[in-house]
Parts: C-alpha cells; structure tokens; sequence
C-alpha cells in the first residue's frame, strides 16, 4: 500500500499559530476519514498522509518547505494558508509541478495566471451586497470603517467602501486599525464613534475583532456592525459573552449555526474528536479540500501528475458526496477560484438568523 | 471636553499599565546592565498563570493575581539563577540572546500547555462607571488606581528602606555590595522577583480588558523599552514618568491624528528625543 | 586570630596563588609587598571571599572561611577595603557610608556614633556628604572607601593599596589614619607598593612574589633587608 | 598561509555543493543560507568589530529588497540595475540613520536602532502607495539572464548567491585586514582612546554604519530576486536576531564565526521541524546554554586557543623579578 | 610651544579648571602636580580636546587650536596616555600598536577595495613606525606576545609607545608610574627622559614626588582647579603655599 503525500506549509508556532493548527486539524481529519477505507487510484491502493512544516508566517520559509515537500516527500499538493506564503510558492510551484492549495481569500491569488493554483476560499466581494442591505435598511446610512490593517482586512474595505456609497450610504470614519499589535483599541474607537455611525464596519481575527465590538458598546454605540468573514461570529460571542452585545452584527454564518444537513453533520462530528470544541470554516474549507484534491487524483487516474490532478478539481468539488463537502463549495470559476453559496447570519434578539447568500440556488 | 477627559483616562489606563512593565525592566536592567527581552513573555506568563487559577481551579481575581505573581517571582528567580547569574561577566550582548532564548522557551512553552488560542480573562469588575459623557469601565479605573498605588509602594521601598536601598546599590557596584555584607546573590534574586510580581500585576490588571496569548508581551516590552531609554536607563522616577508621557501620547495620537500610525507615535518619540537629548529625558541623580 | 593555611587561587587556567602561609595576631598591623600582579589582591580576595580558594584554609577567630559567602565574611568582622574602591558612585556620600553599617543595621544608634567618629576622621567627607560619590576626587573617593569599611565595624580590616593615586599630602595622612585605627584595635593588613611609608607603621610585613610568600620578617627585618630595598622602596 | 588554504576549500565546497545535495530542496535551504550570510557578515563588522551593536539590521535589508521589487514590479526597471542600486539606497538610509543614532552609546544605540527598525518596519506595512503595504509586493522577475545563464533555475541562482558570497567574504576580509579594519577595531576597544589616537570618531563609524547596511541591502536585493515576494515581516526585528544569533554561535568579531553560524543554524532549525509545537521549547535553552558554555562562539574558542599557541613559541614567558637570593624563606 | 590663556572648565556648578594660564616650552618636561580633585586629569582633557572649554584659548606654535576635537589635536602632534589603558587582548602587541599610525595616513575605503600601492605601502610604514615605537620604549622583544598577557609595567609602556606612534610633538601623559614599583618607576623615568632628548614637549601627572622632582624642568601646581604655583623643583619644592596645600613637610626640604 503506497502514501500519498499532502503538504501543508502554514503557521505552526508564534502569534498565528492558532489559525495555522484550525487549517491542519481540518486537513487531518479528511485525511484520516480517507484512510478508513484506502482509495484505489489507477489499480493501487493508497493512504493518505498530511506532511506539516512550520514555516512561521515567513514567506520565504514557504519556499523552503515547498521545496523540501516536493523534493523529499513527493507531495503532488501542498496547502499555504497565507497569502505572502502563497505568493511566493507560486514562483517556483508551476517549475515543480506541484499543486497549490491556496488558503487565502484575495483575489489576486488566482488572478495572476497561475496554472496550478486552487483558492479554496469564496471570493469574499459576493458577501457585500447581502451585508449591505440587511444593515442599511434598518439602522442606517453612516457607516464608520474601523477595520483590522492587514491584507486582507485592507482589500475588505478597499471594495466595501464604494459599495456602500453606491447603495447611497456614507462613509463618516475610516480608521483601521492594527488588531494583532494594537494594546488598546478605545482611542481609536472612541475616534470612531464620535463621528456618530449606524454601522461600525469591523473585522480582523475573531477576538480582537469581539474586543472592538465590546469597546464600541462601553462608549455607547447602539448601532450595528458588519463583520467582515475573517471574525467568527460564534467566537466572536465567547468574547462578549454571548450575542447581546452583538445585537444587529452581520457576517458570515459559522459552522456551528449552519443547519444544513451536511453542515450539522460535520459539525457533529468535529465536536467529538476536538473535545466539544466547535469547527470554523477554515477547518471545514480546507477539510473539503483534502477530500476533493483526492477525489481528483482518483478522477484524473494519477497520484503525481499535477496538471492532470488540477484539471479535474472542478468536478471533484462538484461530484463530491455532501458529507465530505460540509463548506457547500459548488466548484471553481475559470480562474481556479471557489464557489459557495455560504449563508448570511445576522444577530436579531440575541440569536443567530440565517439566510442562503443565493437563495435560488440547490445545495446538493 | 468629554472626549478629551476620555482620552486622558485611557492614557493613564495604558501609562498605568507601562509603567509597572517598564519599572520592573529598568530594576533589572540595574542589576544586569542590559535590557532583558524575556520580560515580556514574564508579562505573558503571569497572565496565563492567573487564567489558569481562575479556570481551572476557581480561584478568585484576587488570589488568582497573587497566586500569578508568586508564580511569575518563582519563574524570574529561576531566569537569574540559572541564566543571567552564570552570566554576569558576559558582555551585554551575551544576555540579550539568553534572554531572547527564555522568550523564546517561555512563549512556546505557554503555547505547548494552553494552546494557540486566545483566552479571556473574566474580571468581577465588568460594570460600566459613567461620569456624565466619560464612560469608564470599573476594570480600567482598577488598573489606574492599582497601578499608581504599586508605584508608589515601590518608590517608599527603594527610598526608604535599606533593603530597598541594597538593590540601588547592587545596581551601582556588585563588588561593592558585597564587600559591605550584601548578599548579592540575595538581592539580585529580590529584583528579579519584585520585576516578575510586578510584570504579573500589570498582567492580571490589564488582561480582562484584553486578551491572553503567547505574544501578548511583544509590544508591551518593545514600549517598555522605550520607556526605560526616554527615562535614562535604570532610573526609577524617570521610567513613571516616561511610561506616563507614552500612554498619553497614544491615547491622545491615536485620538487626534492616527489609529493607523498609533504604534508609530512611541518610537518616533522616542528617536526624536535622544537625537536631541542623548541621555535621555531624566538624567539619573543621586539616590 | 588570622591564619592562612597553603591557600591556592586560580583564575581560570592561570594559578595566581600556590599555597600561601599568612598569619596576622589580635591587634598587629600587617604588610603585604609585591610588585604587580605579584598576587596581593588575590590574597584579599580570597580572604574576603570575593573568589573561592582553590585550596588551603583560612581561619578568623577561629573560622574556617573558605566556601563563606562574602556578606557572611563581613558579618563575622573581617572587612575588605578594595583596590580600586568600588563604591556606589551614584548614591550620596552618607548612603554610602551608611550601607556600610549594612550588617548592623539593627543597631542604628551604634552605626550613628560611628558615623560621626568617620566624619571626624575625614572632616572633608562631612561636607560633602550629599554629593555622589562618583563626583568626588580620587583621595576624597578613597576616604569614602574607607569610612565605609570602618562602619562595617571590623575586627579586621584588609586594605589594598590604600595610596595607589593620592597626593603625597594625602599619603601621608592615609597612613596616619590607618596606624590610628590599628592602634583603636583593629587588626590591619596592608597591600602596598609605597613599601617604606607602610613597613614604617607595620608590625611585621610579608613580600610576595609570583603568588608565593617569598619573605617574612618583622619591620626592623625588612627595613634592613638589601633586597627588599632594591625593589620595594627605592634609593 | 594556513587560512587561505582553508578559505580556497571552503570556496571549493561551496562550488561542489550542488552535486553533493541531494535535491533542490537543499540548494533553497543553502541559497537562502547564504543570503542571510551576507547580511550577518554585514552586522559583523558594526558590531562585531566596530562594537555597536545594530537592532535595525533587518530593516536595512528590507529596504534593499524593496528597492529591487519597488523598481522592478513598478517600474519595470531590469532586475540587475536595481539590484545595484539595493546597496547604495540601504547605504544612502543609513547614512541618515548613522549620523543621529552614532552619538549614541551601547544599549542606547541599540535600542534606538531597534526603534528606527521598528519605524522602518511600520512605514512599509503602512506606506501602501509606495511599498504595497501588508499585501506585499508580488511577481518580482527572477534576474535576466546574463551569459544564457538562467536565473530561475535553482542551481544557476545557488550559484549567483554563492557568487556574491564569496565577493562579500573577499570584500569584508580586504577591509577588516587593512588599516581601516584596525581604526574599527580601535573604536571597539573604546572612544577615548581612538580619539586621542587621531581617529574621527563620526566619520569611522559612519562608514562602519554604512557598509554594514549595505551589505544587509544587497543580502535584501537578493532575497528579493530569489524569493519573488516581499512582505513587511522582513524588516522585523526577529530576523536581526536571528543574524546576531548566527554571529554568536560562529563567533563574533571573526571572519569564519558569522560565515559558520548563518550557514550552520538553518540546517538545524530545518532539523528540529519535527519537534513542531516543541522546536522552541527545545531551541530557547539550546541557545541560552551555547552563550553560557561558549561564550566566543565555535570560531572565536578555537582562534583564542590557536593564538594563544602560536604567540607562546615565538617568545620565552616573560622573566620575573627574583629577589629571594640569600634571604630567609617564609 | 604650548600656550594656554585663562582655561577654563566648569561642570555645571562646580568650576574644575579655574582661569589657567600657562606656557610649555619645546623641548622640555613639564610636571602637573596637586591634591586629589585639583582639576589636572580635566586640564589635560581641555589640552587634548577630549573636552570643550568653558572658556579660554589654546595656542601650540603660533597657531589657535582652541575648540578642535581630540582626534584633530591628535594630527596637530598632541598625544596623550590614559591613566589605564585599555587593549585588545587577544591581538599582539604589535597589533595593537600598528592603528597608532593611523591618523597619518589616507588610504580610505577605495583603496581598501583595490588593494592600491598606496594602501600597502602606508600599511608597511605603519607596521614599522609601530616596531620603531616599540623599540624606542625598549619592548621590541615581545611584539609577537598577546596584549592580554603581558605585566603591568609592559603594558604602561605600550601605552606611550601607542602614543609615540603617532608622531606627536606634545605628549601628555596621565600617571605614567601610577601602580609601578620603585625599581620599574626608575626605569619609566629614563625612557620619559630619552622622549625628552628625543625633542618632545611632555606634560606629565603624577604624585610620585621622587620622581618628579629629579625629572621635571618645570612644574605646575593646581589646587581646586587653580593654579597655586608654577615653577623649577626646587621653587616649587621651597613655596609655602604649596606645601601647605600639597607636597607637606617630608618633601619641603632639598
Ligand atoms: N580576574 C582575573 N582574571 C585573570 N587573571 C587575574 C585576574 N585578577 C588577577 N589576575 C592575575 O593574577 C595575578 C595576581 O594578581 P593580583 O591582582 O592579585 O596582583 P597584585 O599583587 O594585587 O597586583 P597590583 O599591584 O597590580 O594590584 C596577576 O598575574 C594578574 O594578572
Ligand atoms: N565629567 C565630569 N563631570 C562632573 N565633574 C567632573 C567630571 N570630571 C571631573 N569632575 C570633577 O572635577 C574635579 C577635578 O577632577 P580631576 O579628575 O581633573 O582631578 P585630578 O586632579 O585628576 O584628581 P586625581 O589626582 O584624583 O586623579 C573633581 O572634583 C571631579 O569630581
Ligand atoms: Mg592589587
Ligand atoms: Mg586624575
């Protein structure tokens, strides 16, 4: 019985190394889930095996690891989930002939013609409408951006802002601010809320991001807030301990609220091996990854061909069983971007309400 | 005027705050003679320790900081005696890598046990004061109260005591100290336990307002750091009044001009300050 | 009261010491004569604990001291006044003087007397007892270093090239002060290079050479000695 | 004469290397290596020799490497001009840089390098418009081939890092051997001194200050062309210590020492991979215990003891008074 | 040679060098004597530039220097000794004696680069103005041994050779026997005179009165930073005041 080999080069230890581990855990589970009954691929059998570097968030760590993945393991795919690490994987990924199983929501991932690059996350612009209109119509038409300052916290609001104004909103504060480094964030949102917003536009890593929302209602904020889909609403209430404070907070539903047959499942699933704890979508996304990279080497009759692998992601998302897809990932767009139909959560009396991002759209 | 008052609460929240970090690095910094970087995971240790005693075995906020402080002393103590005291002929940049070295143990070390993840700190402290416009929750008037209350416990010591007296003078000549029946081993423990109470009580003070993680002590060090340069190095009056003089100008810049350019504020303060005044602010007097 | 038994010293791979015989009585002024390096400091030095013996013993009052940690050594009345003074350069005069009372800082009105009968001795100290030691001169540096090992109360005192830098003047007066507390009744021993103004107020002296003992007599002994003329004292 | 053979089979080993290695993998590992080499050994003659101990190092080299990807990705300028222009521009900075913070001494000039660092580090992820802020400047071409030499194939860009290493080497060696690298030296052993000898203290150490970053900005430029991507974590302060880190375990103040070190550590770090949530549980005390138990590093230990050796048969020990003839022994 | 006006150094209230005014003649030896914190380590400092006058004016052969830098009174030909001198302890003597040359010479970066003539001819004539140094002081036979290993007296007098290297025509030299013995304080004393045949101006601090008064040609006494007297030995050795204030009754007599 032969391995296939699945890389991942991602934050193991310093500051991110908690979203690196939530990636790696859901890679881990789809990987042993696989190895409960060996696939069979062009006549062998096989298991999978999930081979981790650390590579500190440092984008030229990444190309070390992808270099030593490809060269003393063999990985046919290797997931990054950062976008610098990605960046610099894909100058040398298509000479290695490997797979890139890009963890990042920036467009420009797929945009600059990588021909063996897969974002495995949505395309986050298709989340601003919905956001928009389920927060303007009913608090208001001022909104304060008081953002995270990272990449992509910084291309969030480079594309929300003229949406926004487009639906004949206003932009009354923009003022980012640095949610990993910063010791305190009152100054920066009493800055904010002294320009009298609706809606606070907020979003960086989900406890920082449940920090700002709290400093917002200790300074007497009683508007709304748009979360942009890096923060976990779920985790987000951990830190608030409980959804009042996030009362008229819109985002992306998180898994644990998700109640799509397939979703519960999951979720069901993950609670038990990770000690009750709830899953996110970074683990749900990059698990239904795992799952569909094997699909489409079963596909594509081949363990080590990377183009051919590539060329059959798109029906390997489609095709795949809904158990192992719990993210709704519909396929990929020409560019090698995800589609999913995510649902649009909205906190009203305290508790979660959702509503599918297309709602004429079939789920599997 | 209300925003005003508020951005001086917040200054003082944050200068509060510095300053036990800062003050605790420039003690040590009198004994070592160089600026020790593992501080801030010290900070981040006496974090957790109080996380731990309130989660897992249910202690008070109050016990669970004096058991984090017992805790954070034990663990400095340990850095002197097993680091820095086989150290203390090296040249100073031979501390400054050890030290890095605790931080980096420290830090991964926390993260092995608890995890990546971030954790909050519960504070029995979580109503909202309001003063007419200036809210000010009951945890942050804490801190300030705590704060000063603890600087100016240790300013009487060092002053007024002659314990307190045999740290300065350690400080000033390690041979000399001993020569006259300090015992240094003694005192430089005393420092490094009284910097690690310190680092803790800033810790539990400011984390419920916060969060607790492994690298929650990276800029509150890198501050602290530039509160001791602007303060003259080891100076214990000159290290309040700087780390005052930083958490108003965050406070006040981050208001005023930046969110975004807040972080910059402290550093660009402090360059411009030594390019004209080289010593420093407060240049160290006689004690 | 104080005898060194074959005491060793090394620094690192460098043996400084090679089994060096000492003894001084209850109330003797002793000398040590050495040239540089010959390895006088290093006898103080392990006497007072500041480095450990590598071998022999040291016996005070009936003591051994070898393995004693430094404050524990000037609990028990032997007191080290050390070449190159080291003082506390950033604290006053008085807080100087004053930490050297550190280990009879329980009895605070005997520590006052003595504090008092210091500034008689070093009138000049008195009157600059709020400045910081490292602003004072060299002399003046040098009485504080002094004054604080007399507050130590020591029924020894181990002085290391008192005059090394003063003015003749002060010289001078440096070793009338020293044969005054010698003759209050503190044991003396003395390291010096100006070997004929200390074998002047010496009982017996010692000559060093390379970490051995070379040469021991009383005053008259030494004085008379062509040898040690030659290379101690000059024409 | 001993050194030179040694330094011809370092050089030899080095041109062997990648038909020695294994894979490409390898080759990443060493180019990258040397890279940073070239800043350390670049810190090495500020602090190591000049004894002023640079916190802003990596910010220099982040400053080389966005010269390069700055021209190259913005304005189309070819890799080579801009890669020459990495140094000079770092060069240029720290000639601003050095003349304020040179006043100041020991950990005041460190930790006011450190500040300038952390400065350097917060313009770029903040000045968008110029340096493409956190999103990083991505595509930057691999360097144009010079001779059909292709310069995105691993082992021709193994052997263009390895190029400019041993240039370094030479460069550094030329200069701390002259009497430039003895003015250096002499501000190390102290101020005062170096003055009353005749020495200008600002204008050495700026020169010092100078060459040191622009050895980081080269290392930068390089980097830039190798890696492709750039991030505003390059400047960060963690890779200054890493390189001193380097310096300290091969050896400050030496030629080989920060050479062995940034070569040397990598592979170990790359090495301990498998501890993951531990390596720096495990790697934290290895360092504290390789300061305490080898203070001088791996080179500056065994050229102390070599020295000692060869000066103590040129001459006798020195001959010591003896008046002990004829007088009675203790 | 040397002309000094009302100099003057004060340290925020306390005035260390008090409205001095002094001529050296070339050629000779000049001795600073007086108590502990009369002010003469901080006169040299004001001589060598290490420190700027609070006041007053500096003239070496006709020229004003006042207000130069230490290093550019260096090249003037003002050289000094530190009362300890630190060295590199794990170069050789002649190691660390060879960047004693170096403020005459101008080789810079470039030619460092090149490798010009230049460079390696200025590098040989620092080399040998260090060995000619090291002769002069009488040291020539331990040039190769490590500046850490060598005794205190060798030490004392690599440091005047350092000094000599740099071709002064003024040395100034701060306790040159402090810490020395008798028999090796003799010695210091004929390699002082020899500089002196030599053709150098010297100013020198000490307290070793034996010394002095058998080796100066003139000599300067300072007590809290004023001049008290200035004068042959034997006028010194007979003034009152400075008996009073310094030398005391042993050495009053001749
Ligand atoms: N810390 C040290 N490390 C290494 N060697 C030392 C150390 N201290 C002293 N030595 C060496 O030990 C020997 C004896 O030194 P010591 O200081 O005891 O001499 P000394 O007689 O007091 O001389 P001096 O008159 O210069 O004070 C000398 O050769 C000296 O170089
Ligand atoms: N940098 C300084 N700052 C403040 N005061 C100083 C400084 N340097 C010297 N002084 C003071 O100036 C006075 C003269 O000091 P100086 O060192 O010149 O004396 P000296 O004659 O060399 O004494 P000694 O013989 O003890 O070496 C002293 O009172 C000293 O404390
Ligand atoms: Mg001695
Ligand atoms: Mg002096």
């Amino acid at each position: 019985q032969d391995t296939i080999k699945i890389g991942y080069s991602g934050p193991l230890s310093g500051g991110a190394a908690l979203y690196g581990k939530s990636v790696l855990n859901g890679m881990q589970m789809a990987a042993a889930e696989i190895n409960a009954a060996p696939v069979e691929i062009g006549g062998k059998r096989y298991k999978v095996e999930i081979v981790a570097l650390d590579d500190k968030y440092n984008p030229s760590e990444t190309g070390i690891n992808l270099q030593r993945l490809v060269q003393q393991h063999q990985t046919a795919a290797v997931l990054v989930p950062h976008s610098g690490g990605v960046f610099a994987a894909q100058a040398t990924n298509e000479k290695l002939k490997v797979l890139l199983l890009a963890y990042t929501s920036l467009p420009a991932a797929t945009e600059r013609g990588n021909k063996l690059t897969v974002r495995i996350p949505p395309d986050f612009t298709t989340y601003i409408a919905p956001f928009i209109k389920a927060s303007m119509s009913k608090y208001g038409k001022n909104v304060a951006l008081a953002q995270a300052d990272h990449d992509y916290a910084k291309a969030w609001s480079a594309a929300f802002k003229p949406a926004w104004e487009a639906a004949g909103g206003k932009v009354v504060a923009d003022n980012p601010m640095s949610y990993n480094k910063a010791a305190d964030f009152y100054s920066g949102v009493s800055r904010v809320i002294q320009a009298k917003p609706d809606v606070l536009f907020i979003g960086g890593a989900s406890e920082p991001t449940a920090l700002v929302a709290k400093q917002a209602r200790e300074l007497g904020f009683k508007g709304a807030f748009i979360v942009l889909d890096q923060a976990k609403l779920d985790e987000m209430a951990k830190i608030t301990g409980g959804y009042n404070t996030l009362e008229g907070a819109v985002g992306v539903m998180p898994m644990s609220g998700d109640d799509r047959p397939d979703a519960v499942a999951f979720t069901t699933r993950y609670r038990k091996l990770n000690e009750g704890k709830d899953p996110s979508s970074e683990v749900a996304l990059n698990y239904t990854a795992v799952h569909a990279t094997i699909a489409a080497m079963k596909l594509a009759g081949t363990v080590s061909d990377a183009i051919a692998i590539r060329a059959q992601m798109d029906q390997a998302f489609r095709k795949l069983p809904g158990q192992y897809n719990p993210a709704s990932v519909e396929g990929l767009d020409a560019k090698g971007g995800s589609i999913v139909n995510a649902i649009v959560a909205s906190v009203e009396n305290g508790k979660l309400k959702g509503q599918l991002l297309r709602s004429n759209a079939a789920g599997q | 005027m209300e925003l005003f008052l508020q951005q001086v609460l917040n200054g003082l929240t944050l200068g509060g705050v510095y300053c036990l970090v800062a003050l605790g690095l420039t003690l040590v910094y009198g004994i070592l003679h160089v600026p020790n970087f593992a501080h801030g995971a010290f900070y981040m240790a006496g974090a957790y320790a109080a996380f731990f005693l309130i989660e897992r075995l249910g202690f008070n906020y109050w016990l669970a900081m004096a058991g984090a402080a017992v805790a954070v002393a034990l663990l400095s103590v340990l850095a002197e005696r097993l680091v820095f005291h086989p150290l203390r002929n090296a040249p100073y940049l031979h501390h400054m890598i050890a030290s890095i070295g605790i931080l980096l143990f420290l830090e991964s070390g926390a993260q092995a046990l608890w995890g990546a993840d971030f954790h909050r700190m519960a504070t029995p402290y979580s109503q909202i004061l309001s003063f007419g416009d200036v809210t000010l929750p009951a945890q942050r008037l804490l801190i300030i109260v705590a704060a000063f209350v603890l600087v100016l416990l240790l300013q009487l010591f060092l002053k007024k005591t002659i314990t307190g007296a045999t740290i300065v003078a350690m400080a000033q000549n390690r041979d000399g100290a001993a020569l006259v029946g300090i015992d240094a081993n003694r005192v430089a423990m005393l420092t490094f336990a009284i910097a690690g109470v310190l680092a803790a009580m800033a810790a539990v003070l400011y984390a419920p307002i916060n969060l607790v993680y492994s690298s929650m002590g990276h800029l509150v060090i890198t501050k602290a750091f530039v509160i001791i340069v602007l303060g003259g190095m080891g100076s214990v009056p000159g290290a309040i009044a700087s780390g005052l003089i930083i958490g108003f100008a965050e406070s006040f810049g981050a208001f005023y001009i930046s969110t975004d350019y807040k972080d910059i504020i402290a550093f660009v303060l402090l360059v411009a300050i030594l390019s004209l005044r080289p010593e420093g602010l407060f240049r160290k007097g006689a004690y | 009261m104080l005898t060194l038994d074959k005491v060793s010293l090394s620094y690192g791979s460098f043996q400084a010491l090679h089994g060096v015989d000492i003894h001084a009585d209850e109330g003797e002024l002793v000398v040590l004569l050495g040239a540089n390096g010959a390895g006088k400091s290093s006898i103080f030095h392990a006497m007072s604990g500041l480095r450990r013996a590598s071998g022999g013993s040291i016996r005070f009052g009936g003591r051994e001291l070898v393995g004693r940690k430094p404050s524990q050594i000037v609990e028990d009345g032997l007191v080290h006044c050390p070449e190159g003074r080291k003082l506390f350069p950033g604290m006053s005069v008085l807080k100087n003087l004053t930490l050297g009372g550190y280990v009879h800082r329980r009895d605070s009105k005997g520590s006052q007397r003595l504090l008092d009968e210091v500034f008689a001795l070093f009138p000049i100290l008195h009157e600059k007892k709020d400045c910081p030691a490292g602003s004072l001169s060299g002399g003046q540096q040098q009485m504080v270093a002094i004054g604080r090992a007399l507050m130590g109360r020591p029924k020894a005192l181990l002085l290391d090239e008192p005059s090394l830098g003063l003015a003749p003047l002060v010289v001078k007066q440096m070793f009338e002060i020293i044969a005054r507390i010698n003759k209050a009744g503190t044991t003396v021993l003395l390291a010096e290079q100006n070997a004929y103004a200390a074998l002047n107020i010496a009982s017996r002296a010692y000559v060093i050479e390379q970490g051995r003992i070379v040469l021991e007599g009383s005053r008259e002994e030494l004085l008379g000695n062509e040898q040690v003329r030659k290379a101690y004292i000059g024409a | 004469m001993n050194a030179k053979i040694g330094w011809s089979a370092l050089l030899a080993l080095g041109l062997a290397f990648p038909f020695i290695a294994g894979n490409d993998y390898h080759l990443t590992v060493m180019s990258t290596a040397y890279i940073y080499a070239i800043a350390t050994v670049g810190l090495n003659l500020i602090t190591g020799y000049t004894g002023q101990f640079n916190l802003a190092h990596s910010g220099f080299m982040a400053v080389g490497a966005y010269t390069v990807g700055i021209l190259t990705v913005d304005y189309q300028v070819p890799f080579w001009i801009a890669f020459a222009l990495s140094g000079v521009v770092a060069a240029g900075i720290g000639f601003f840089v050095g003349l304020v913070s040179l006043r100041l001494k020991t950990h005041f000039f460190s930790i006011f390098t450190m500040c300038v660092g952390y400065i350097m580090f917060l313009l770029i992820e903040k000045w968008d418009s110029l340096t493409h802020g956190t999103g990083g400047i991505v595509g930057i071409p691999a360097p144009e081939s010079v001779f059909g030499l292709d310069f995105s194939e691993p082992r021709t860009q193994y052997y263009l890092v390895l190029l400019f290493l041993a240039l370094s080497m030479w460069i550094m060696h030329r200069i701390v051997n002259s009497l430039l690298g003895r003015t250096f030296v002499a501000i190390r052993n102290g101020d005062d001194l170096a003055q009353a000898l005749g020495i200008n203290l600002m204008r050495n150490k700026l020169l010092a200050f100078m060459l040191s970053v622009f050895f980081a900005g080269l290392a930068g430029g390089l980097y830039a062309g190798y890696v492709r991507f750039l991030g505003p974590e390059l400047a960060s302060v963690e890779h200054t210590f890493d390189m001193t880190m380097y310096m300290l375990i091969g050896g400050i103040g030496t030629m080989a020492g920060p050479l062995l070190g940034a070569i040397s550590m990598p592979w170990l770090t790359q090495q301990l991979q498998f501890l993951q949530d531990y390596r720096f549980v495990v790697f934290g005390p290895l360092l504290v215990a390789l300061v305490i138990f080898l203070p001088h590093g791996i080179v500056g230990t065994w050229m102390a003891r070599r020295k000692r050796k060869a000066a103590q048969q040129v001459t006798a020990p020195p001959v010591r008074l003896a008046a002990n003839k004829g007088v009675r022994r203790a | 040679m040397l002309e000094l006006t009302s100099v003057t150094k004060r340290f925020g209230g306390l005035t260390a060098v008090n409205g001095i005014s002094v001529g050296f003649e070339r050629g000779t030896i000049n001795a600073i004597i007086g108590p502990n914190g009369a002010g003469k380590t901080t006169f040299f400092n004001l001589i060598s530039g290490a420190m700027p006058l609070s006041e007053g004016r500096i003239v070496i052969d006709g020229r004003d220097v006042t207000g130069l830098r230490a290093d550019q009174m260096a090249r003037i030909g003002v050289g000094r000794t530190f009362q300890s001198t630190t060295l590199f302890d794990n170069a050789s003597v002649l190691d660390n004696l060879i960047v004693g040359h170096r403020l005459r010479t101008r080789s810079n970066l470039l030619d460092v680069v090149f490798g010009t003539r230049r460079l390696r001819d200025e590098e040989a004539a620092c080399r040998r103005k260090a060995r000619e140094a090291l002769d002069f002081v009488g040291l020539a036979h331990i040039e190769a041994r490590l500046a850490g290993d060598i005794s205190q007296e060798e030490r004392k007098r690599v440091a005047f050779a350092l000094a000599l290297a740099t071709d002064p025509t003024l040395l100034l030299l701060d306790e040159p026997a402090g810490g020395v013995n008798p028999e090796e304080t003799v010695g210091l004393a004929d390699l002082i005179r020899k500089m002196k045949r030599s053709g150098l101006t010297i100013c020198l601090i000490e307290h070793k009165m034996d010394m002095i008064m058998n080796l100066a040609d003139k000599i300067l006494v300072l007590n809290y930073g004023e001049k008290i007297a200035e004068g042959t030995p034997a006028e010194v050795r007979a003034n009152p005041v400075v008996i009073e204030a310094y030398l005391g009754s042993d050495h009053a007599h001749s």
